[in-house]
């Protein structure tokens, strides 16, 4: 009955393969290095994570190549999808992946880090979200999705506090409803088209005219929710503070950049096609999401009294801010979406950095948190340099010039205004102003309070390590220095954002 | 050297200012000194290779920066701005000369270095968005000069002042990327720079909106009524060198802005909005002037007779012909030059006594001559007596006003009446009378570090009173530019009316471009 | 010549920047004797230049350097020595040498007395500044300069009060005024193109008369703050504050008369708008008879002698304003001599009295100041008009303008308001140097003053009797440049009549102020005479309740509107708003926060109340696209 | 009565708002875990039934996958509830608030 399978294995192009697989590889070397010998130090996981990481890069640069040079590959059955926006997204998850890797080298003893496990689910975590951007299949965006996200809680559980199994948790339950809403979305696509292919979806949904555009639009809000939650937009964005807060420093600095990219290009692959093919309601829908994760998170970031909490609701706004790309939809737009990312890792990561080096092992008891406010009253007085350094990353964040994130703002609200969402243009620019207090709020402390009594400046760097030491200054150069790299990368961004007709 | 030396004008401070930190604190007033007084010698230099009889930019310099957006590094200066940046090394350098003691000195000076390259930035930079990075940039120092050495209300006050300014200049932001738009679509190339966008013809309803736009990230700055109250609190709580550069050098960022990207871009809205902003500009000067006679601190008069005689400035701005904006233009340094003045005689009397409520002084007259002499100089100036610096300002731009309105002007000119009466007042309370207070009865007159600043003040107010042509005839040269460009690219019969030919020609493209959308 | 001019002009410059030097240290007779000196120089060179110009007509013009030259505009520091600049130029620098001299006794015992001279010094420079300058803008300088110095010195005695309040109360008086003043120059400015008066005066004919008039009456409001016309004039009687000098050379001989100066300068505009002359000529007349009612029953020995100078400022600009310049010029001079002399007598008395003022408490002080009793007597004759001194001359002739020029109502004011002038002036006479010795009852030993003061006062004293037989050799040269008009009453008869009659009814009144003020019965005053309690009697003495008025509804108003302004709407709605803006903001954070209750099942609800209301809003939607059509035939029906 | 797509996708959807019923009601946090996967199953209904109605192995695929995703969804599900349970012998939804606002 059944028919031979004839296909040649050149058509398959495995190569397409080979970054998502290099980090998988890596994951399974470790822990069979760990059944050799197990209580190995954590550096060398670190540095055989990094190696490998090392190597995605290189093989990500290969592809890159390989697509300047003959555009869009497609493999595997046609189920990957090489195009620019894929490459550009992979390069922002490996390159944010080697700058958080380091960042486990503290000085204090945090027992995920022992942990083999922890190094080799990182990996599969990002071979994961790799599957996820490299496709335009549900089915395996779904199935890049579950595995990042399964590797991400049990990464942020074995932080092994309350607070951090309370964050996994929270984030677990969630993300399982968000899977429930991808799936009924879907097949809600599925019923209508017949496929599970993104274009091919658009091309039925595009030949019958959108006919069921009732139907259309329930899969769309089943996959908006579903996007919207990892993306964290307003209402989705619960879980973010809380999860932010109970996950070790880094790791929730992580979080902010490479899941929302990842999700960020599945969005985009998804809903442009519908905006440009005029369903209006998801551009009002998406304008109001915009809108509203943006403004709200800002409000919300002005009441916290941590900093690490408001560096969450900071990157909701962020996201909120980036997701406005999606909805204009030029190549402009989704250039200064990647822009704007890869600007906004560095800043961000750079100043959750900055929380991670100066994390106490145990609470003090005049502390709320472990990143209050007061915490950083008077530190320019103790610790100058870091105090200055964490002041860049406030800078940079609210967006004030010649700051790294500060070209992908205007990069951003030119589109806004090219694309002819004036008022959007505007409400952008406001709400940097509003963000500006929150990030003014934390260098008030910093520069203008006095520090309180005990503190001798050593709580700020009490975790610093050379390695972390070393990716603070990369974050830092990196955030001054931008203005020098911002059109080398645009560049670059521009040229494969619009060769994958985007 | 000369073909860089704006750029090392720029950033020579700001280097100077890493490196401050190696030295050590003791030596840092004296570090901080040397590098000032360089910069100032360069800011002369500057001037004596200034060439007076040019209207056009000199010493420009360019570098890419971002030229897939059109983002370059341009700077030049002309009659306009070459004065404010030797005003701004100027203030700094007797402004740190001055400094008395205070904690964190090291700090405070090399903040003060890293304003000083913002200050000298903006006023330099040719390239919007380089104008915006160190309009913003400045924002960064003056906000921890008045956040860390402040009164009890700084915090307030200085989260404020940012606040304030940064979402305005937000707007100015958004204005300036639609203006980079408009001249992508006329032309397919996307360029930030001022001299490309000046060849630019709006109609007059983009120039209206982006006129607005501008506005209020410059009202904001200037502060003009109804965006003026951070000022108060600004000055209220900044220690006197961040008044004095506050008040000097920041406020003249705004009214700068309106001659170099409001009007000659938008021509027609400038004449459309005349009116509207002379009326504004006439509120200042009455109402501020008002509310400065209310005050009890004498601090605060002073902060609101800035906002007044910022309304004199925005006027002559308006006025759009050559008189009133080379007065403007002029003011801008007088007063500069006299409220910076009178903040460091504020500071002063502050250091002596720690309090700035008048009616804790009265009678100073007889306790500290020298003082009072010096402070009744800079009263007069600040009233504007001719023969001083400001008058010549005034005079100016009152009289270019004039051409558009009769009314206004009259209003307007009541500003030598209400500033004589609040000043006139403020010092009576604080000079005249019998010593009414014992603390008051040894206060020290002026020491010879405070003279060290005072004096060259007193001096530059009388001699540029007696001998404006020195910077008339600079600023004259290129206003007269900047109105025949405004002449020439105005399109409605209303701005070609109100904006005088001065029948130059000036070789400048003004052929219209292809019509935003 | 040039140098006479510069000299002439910056000698009183020097001398106060020399006497500046010692500002702030104790008092050095030097800087006393170094400015006048230099004033002397300067009344020198004056003089040489009276005499250049005189005799060979030339008209000296030289440009210093350009001050202000922006666009179409050029102002130079230029001057210029005329016949009218030249007569001005006499009279600063006499009047002040005098001043100065006499200043160098009078303040000997002041500590401030280095600064006063610094001042006064300062003072001629704007005032020269003020005459010789060839435009309007340099006329604009040298007028604030001396409002500048008229604040210094009235303030002089800066630790009274009623003495920095009057101070500020002049200046910001003036400053008024200024503005119309600047109003007019801009006009001037943009009407003709130029400051400069020669060419701006030969421009203005071509104009449009309605242009002019605005002129006209900007730069009069200007004269009339300088020169203290009603309303305006409160500022005179208590500008009286500082030192008596000061009071002699400022607020009685030049300053004052600076905006009789301006119309007569600006004569060619004023010529072609005869309209605004007679309103000129009208408010003089109102201000020479308002003033001297308010002199009739005052208390104060040098306010009586300042609303006399109101009231002879009055004259002057009632001559000018019926377009007898020259008349109004010539009374200017004439004035300046006795007036600064009965100033300075005034000074001596207070020297003597221990600066009282109140005439009331004098009495018979001619038996102890002889040579002050002369001189004041002179001056007084002089000032009623008196033939032969010098206030006849002067003042006839501008009751004769009056008469020819028909203007009957004029004549008759100014006839009348001549008796008063000759009453108050014998009524202070008689009160002082006469009667019962008063002075007594009070404990006061008065002396004379200092021998060289009198013989510094002895030229003004010389001039203020002859400064009459000038008058056709002063015709000739200030027609040079002011409009040939000569005042003839045709008929000899009626100008007999008139001039004797005039002296009659002025004698008649200086006979009934002596007959009044020396009897036995003068007593101090105390309130409960009959005289004073009548409505008149409180009407003049509260100076008509004009000061009153101004404290009350424009002082009292604009400090509590400043009130009001700064901390309701100022603080409340202004910066009310930008805070409530940042606190709706804040607030809307911190009530909506508790959206984040981190309960994990209200979270889950979030997301499925999110994912239920964007379904509501699909379902909404394509509802509405598939029945488009009904809806739009719907939405038709109800006529939107 | 034939059983057509319709009635596959009908029931499904009401399991699917059953599920949804119980995760928003459910404060055991194992039951929470129930309801999701309702949630999932009640997709792969469908699936299936789509995937028959077309012909197409897609659906099937994909509900392959649900399967293996919703059993490794509950081994970290269960394996940080045990934890949890540990560390406070409940799993009540209620008592995991220690962040908030």
């Amino acid at each position: 009955m059944l028919a031979p399978v004839n296909v040649s294995i050149e058509s398959l192009n495995l190569m397409t393969l080979v970054p998502m697989l290099i980090p998988i590889i890596g994951a399974l070397l470790i822990i069979i290095i760990d059944l050799f010998k197990s209580e190995q130090d954590k550096s060398l996981y670190v540095m055989l994570s990094l190696l490998i990481l090392g190597v995605d890069f290189v093989a990500l640069v290969d592809s890159a190549g390989v697509f300047a040079n003959n555009g869009t590959i497609m493999g595997v059955f046609d189920v990957m999808l090489i195009d620019g926006l894929a490459i550009l997204s992979q390069f922002i998850i490996v390159g944010a992946s080697m700058l958080f890797i380091p960042l486990a080298l503290t000085h204090k003893r945090f027992h995920e880090f022992s942990y083999p496990e922890f190094f080799a689910l990182f990996l599969f975590m990002i071979a994961g979200f790799q599957f996820m951007v490299s496709t335009d299949n549900l089915i395996l965006v779904f199935v890049g999705l579950e595995t990042a996200s399964l590797a991400l809680y049990t990464l942020i559980a074995m932080h092994n506090r309350d607070k951090s199994f309370e964050a996994a948790i929270k984030y677990f339950t969630m993300g399982a409803l968000a899977a429930g809403f991808f799936s009924f979305g879907s097949m809600v696509f599925y019923a209508l088209t017949g496929s599970v292919e993104i274009n091919k979806i658009a091309a039925v949904l595009a030949a019958n005219n959108y006919e069921d555009i009732g139907f259309v639009l329930i899969a769309v809000v089943f996959l908006l929710a579903s996007f919207g939650f990892k993306l964290s937009m307003v209402p989705f964005h619960t879980w973010t503070p809380d999860v932010y807060e109970g996950s070790a420093a880094p790791l929730a600095g992580y979080m902010s950049i490479v899941p929302k990219i990842a999700a960020f290009i599945v969005a985009m692959r998804l809903f442009e096609f519908l905006i440009h093919s005029g369903v209006v309601w998801l551009e009002v829908i998406l304008y109001i999401g915009v809108v509203m994760t943006m403004t709200m998170a800002n409000v919300w970031a002005l009441v916290q009294t941590d900093v690490k909490r408001m560096l969450a609701y900071s990157s909701i706004s962020h996201a909120g801010f980036v997701m406005a790309a999606i909805l204009i939809g030029t190549t402009q737009s989704n250039s200064a979406l990647f822009l704007y990312w890869i600007l906004f890792s560095f800043t961000n990561l750079g100043s959750f950095s900055m929380l991670w080096i100066s994390r106490q092992k145990n609470l003090p008891a005049h502390q709320q948190s472990d990143h209050s406010y007061d915490k950083f009253s008077g530190m320019v007085k103790t610790a100058p340099v870091a105090a200055t350094i964490m002041g860049l990353f406030m800078l940079s964040l609210a967006g004030i010039p010649p700051f790294a994130l500060f070209w992908g703002k205007i990069y951003m609200i030119s589109s806004a205004i090219t694309g002819g969402y004036t008022v959007l243009a505007l409400i952008m620019a406001l709400n940097s102003a509003i963000a500006g207090y929150y990030y003014l709020k934390l260098i008030v402390y910093m520069f203008m309070k006095d520090p309180l009594t005990e503190n001798n400046g050593h709580v700020y760097s009490s975790n610093a390590t050379l390695p972390l030491r070393t990716i603070i200054g990369i974050a830092a150069i990196g955030t001054i220095f931008a203005f020098i790299v911002v059109n080398q990368l645009l560049e670059f961004v521009t040229l494969f954002v619009y060769n994958s007709g985007y | 050297m000369l073909d860089h030396i704006l750029s090392i004008l720029v950033f020579f401070p700001a280097l100077a200012g890493i490196l401050g930190f190696v030295v050590n604190k003791n030596s840092i007033r004296s570090y901080g000194v040397a590098v000032a007084t360089i910069e100032f010698g360069l800011a002369i230099w500057l001037w004596f290779a200034f060439d007076s009889n040019v209207s056009g930019m000199q010493f420009m310099e360019q570098i890419a920066l971002v030229p897939a957006f059109g983002i370059n590094y341009i700077v030049g200066v002309d009659g306009v701005s070459l004065f404010i940046v030797i005003l701004a090394a100027f203030f700094t350098m007797i402004g740190i000369a001055s400094l008395g003691e205070m904690k964190d000195i090291k700090n405070l000076i090399i903040t003060l270095l890293f304003l000083q390259m913002t200050m000298v930035g903006v006023f330099v930079a040719l390239d919007a968005i380089v104008f915006y990075l160190f309009w913003e940039l400045s924002l960064v120092p003056m906000l921890y000069i008045i956040g860390a050495w402040g009164g009890p209300l700084r915090i307030y006050a200085s989260v404020k002042f940012f606040l304030y300014t940064f979402a305005g200049s937000l707007v100015m932001l958004v204005g300036m990327l639609f203006m980079a738009y408009f001249y992508y679509q006329a032309t397919g190339e996307w360029s930030f720079a001022l001299l490309d966008w000046y060849r630019l013809i709006l109609p007059e309803s983009f120039q209206n909106w982006l006129f607005v736009a501008f506005f209020f990230g410059f009202a904001i700055k200037v502060p003009m009524f109804p965006f003026h109250t951070w000022l108060p609190y600004a000055h209220g709580q900044a220690p006197t060198i961040g008044s004095v550069i506050l008040a000097a050098i920041l406020l003249k960022m705004g009214t700068y802005a309106f001659i170099r990207f409001s009007l000659p871009l938008f021509p027609d809205a400038s004449v459309y909005f005349m009116y509207p902003i002379a009326v504004l500009a006439i509120i200042m000067i009455i109402y501020t002037a008002m509310v400065a006679y209310a005050q009890k601190d004498i601090k605060q008069v002073v902060a609101y007779s800035s906002v007044s005689h910022m309304g004199v400035i925005i006027l002559g701005t308006f006025a759009l012909n050559v008189e009133g904006i080379t007065g403007s233009i002029f003011l801008m340094i007088a007063h500069g030059v006299v409220s910076g003045a009178l903040f460091f005689l504020v500071g002063v009397i502050y250091d002596r006594r720690h309090t700035k409520i008048m009616s804790e002084f009265g009678g100073l007259a007889s306790v500290m001559p020298r003082y009072a002499t010096i402070f009744g100089i800079m009263l007069m100036a600040s009233v504007g007596l001719p023969l001083t610096i400001n008058f010549i300002g005034e005079f100016l731009s009152l009289l270019g006003f004039y051409k558009q309105s009769h009314i206004l002007t009259l209003l307007a000119g009541t500003a030598i009446i209400v500033g004589a009466i609040y000043m006139l007042s403020a010092y009576k309370k604080m000079f005249f009378g019998e010593v009414t207070h014992e603390e008051n009865r040894n206060l020290p007159d002026v020491n010879k570090k405070e003279l060290l600043a005072l004096i060259p003040l007193t001096i530059i107010t009388i001699w540029l009173g007696v001998y404006p042509k020195v910077l008339l005839e600079p600023i004259n040269k290129s206003v007269e530019g900047i109105v025949t460009l405004m002449h020439e690219k105005s399109i409605t019969q209303e701005a070609k009316l109100r904006i005088p030919n001065v029948n130059k020609d000036m070789g400048l493209i003004t052929k219209p471009e292809r019509e935003a959308h | 010549m040039e140098l006479f001019l510069y000299t002439a002009l910056f000698s009183p410059l020097v001398g106060s920047l020399f006497a500046a030097l010692f500002g702030a240290s104790p008092k050095i007779k030097i800087a006393g004797i170094v400015p006048s000196a230099l004033l002397g120089v300067s009344l020198f060179s004056s003089t040489m230049l009276l005499i250049l110009v005189f005799t060979t007509d030339i008209t000296l013009h030289v440009e210093m350097m350009t001050w202000i030259a922006t666009g179409d505009l050029y102002i130079p520091f230029g001057f210029v020595v005329d016949q009218v600049s030249v007569v001005m130029m006499m009279v600063v620098t006499l009047v002040s040498t005098v001043v100065h001299v006499y200043a160098i006794g009078y303040m000997e015992n002041d500590k401030g007395f280095n600064r006063f001279f610094s001042w006064l010094s300062a003072f001629v420079f704007s005032m020269m500044v003020l005459v010789m300058s060839d435009n309007f803008a340099g006329l604009f300088i040298g007028w604030e300069g001396v409002g500048l110095c008229s604040w210094g010195l009235i303030g002089f005695w800066y630790k009274k009060e009623s003495a920095t309040w009057a101070a500020n109360e002049a200046f910001i008086m003036n400053r008024i005024a200024d503005l119309a003043m600047l109003i007019g120059i801009f006009l001037v400015y943009w009407n003709t193109g130029t400051l400069q008066y020669y060419a701006a005066f030969t421009a203005m004919p071509s104009l449009d008369s309605a242009i002019l008039v605005w002129m006209g009456i900007f730069l009069f409001i200007g004269a009339m703050g300088k020169s203290a016309q009603f309303p305006l004039h409160t500022w005179l009687a208590d500008a009286m504050e500082g030192p008596t000098p000061v009071s002699a050379l400022i607020h009685a001989a030049t300053m004052v008369t600076a905006g009789v100066y301006l119309v007569v300068r600006a004569s060619p505009l004023y010529d072609l708008i005869p309209s605004v002359g007679l309103f000129i000529a009208s408010l003089g007349a109102f201000v020479a008879l308002f003033a001297a009612s308010m002199a009739l029953v005052n208390r104060d020995m040098k306010r009586v002698i300042a609303y006399s100078t109101l009231s002879q400022l009055g004259y002057m600009f009632a001559a000018a304003g019926l377009g007898a310049y020259w008349v109004a010029l010539f009374h200017l001079m004439a004035h300046a001599f006795f007036k600064a002399l009965l100033f300075l007598g005034a000074g001596n008395v207070m020297h003597a009295m221990h600066d009282e003022l109140d005439p009331f408490k004098m009495g018979g002080l001619n038996k102890v100041m002889k040579g002050t009793f002369v001189m004041m007597t002179v001056a007084s004759v002089a000032l009623a008009g008196i033939f032969p001194l010098a206030g006849f001359f002067s003042k006839d002739l501008i009751l004769e303008v009056a008469f020819v020029e028909n203007h009957y109502i004029i004549y008759s004011v100014l006839l009348f308001t001549a008796g008063l002038t000759a009453f108050y002036s014998f009524r202070l006479v008689a009160l002082i140097f006469h009667g019962e010795e008063r002075y007594k009852l009070f404990g006061i030993h008065p002396h004379e003053a200092h021998k060289f003061m009198l013989v510094a006062m002895s030229p003004l004293l010389l001039l203020a009797v002859i400064a009459g037989s000038f008058k056709m050799t002063y015709f000739e040269m200030v027609t040079k440049v002011l409009p040939e008009l000569e005042y003839h009453i045709h008929h000899p008869i009626t100008f007999w009549i008139m001039t004797i009659g005039t002296q009659l009814f002025v004698a008649g009144a200086i006979l009934y102020a002596y007959k009044k003020y020396t009897s036995r019965e003068i007593k101090v005053p105390d309130g409960t005479s009959k005289m004073e309690n009548s409505f008149g009697y409180k009407l003049l003495i509260n100076q008509y309740y004009i000061p009153y008025f101004y404290e009350e509804y424009l002082v009292k108003a604009y400090r509590e509107l400043s009130d009001v302004l700064w901390t309701k709407v100022d603080q409340k709605v202004v910066d009310g708003t930008v805070d409530g803006i940042a606190n709706i903001l804040y607030n809307t954070g911190d009530t909506t926060r508790v959206m984040q209750s981190g309960n994990l099942s209200t979270m889950l609800k979030w997301m499925v109340a999110g994912t239920v209301a964007l379904l509501s809003l699909a379902v909404v939607f394509g509802l509405a696209a598939r029945y488009s059509g009904e809806i739009k035939i719907f939405l038709s029906g109800l006529g939107v | 009565m034939e059983i057509g797509l319709n009635h596959y996708l009908v029931l499904s959807t009401i399991l699917f708002a059953i599920g949804l019923v119980g995760v928003m009601r459910r404060k055991n946090l194992l039951m929470l875990f129930f309801a999701t996967e309702i949630l999932l199953n009640a997709v792969n209904i469908s699936f299936a039934a789509i995937s028959h109605y077309y012909g197409d192995l897609t659906g099937q695929m994909f509900a392959f996958f649900v399967i293996a995703i919703a059993a490794s969804e509950v081994a970290v599900g269960l394996g940080l509830l045990i934890v949890w349970h540990k560390k406070h012998n409940n799993i009540d939804l209620d008592n995991m608030s220690s962040m908030r606002g």
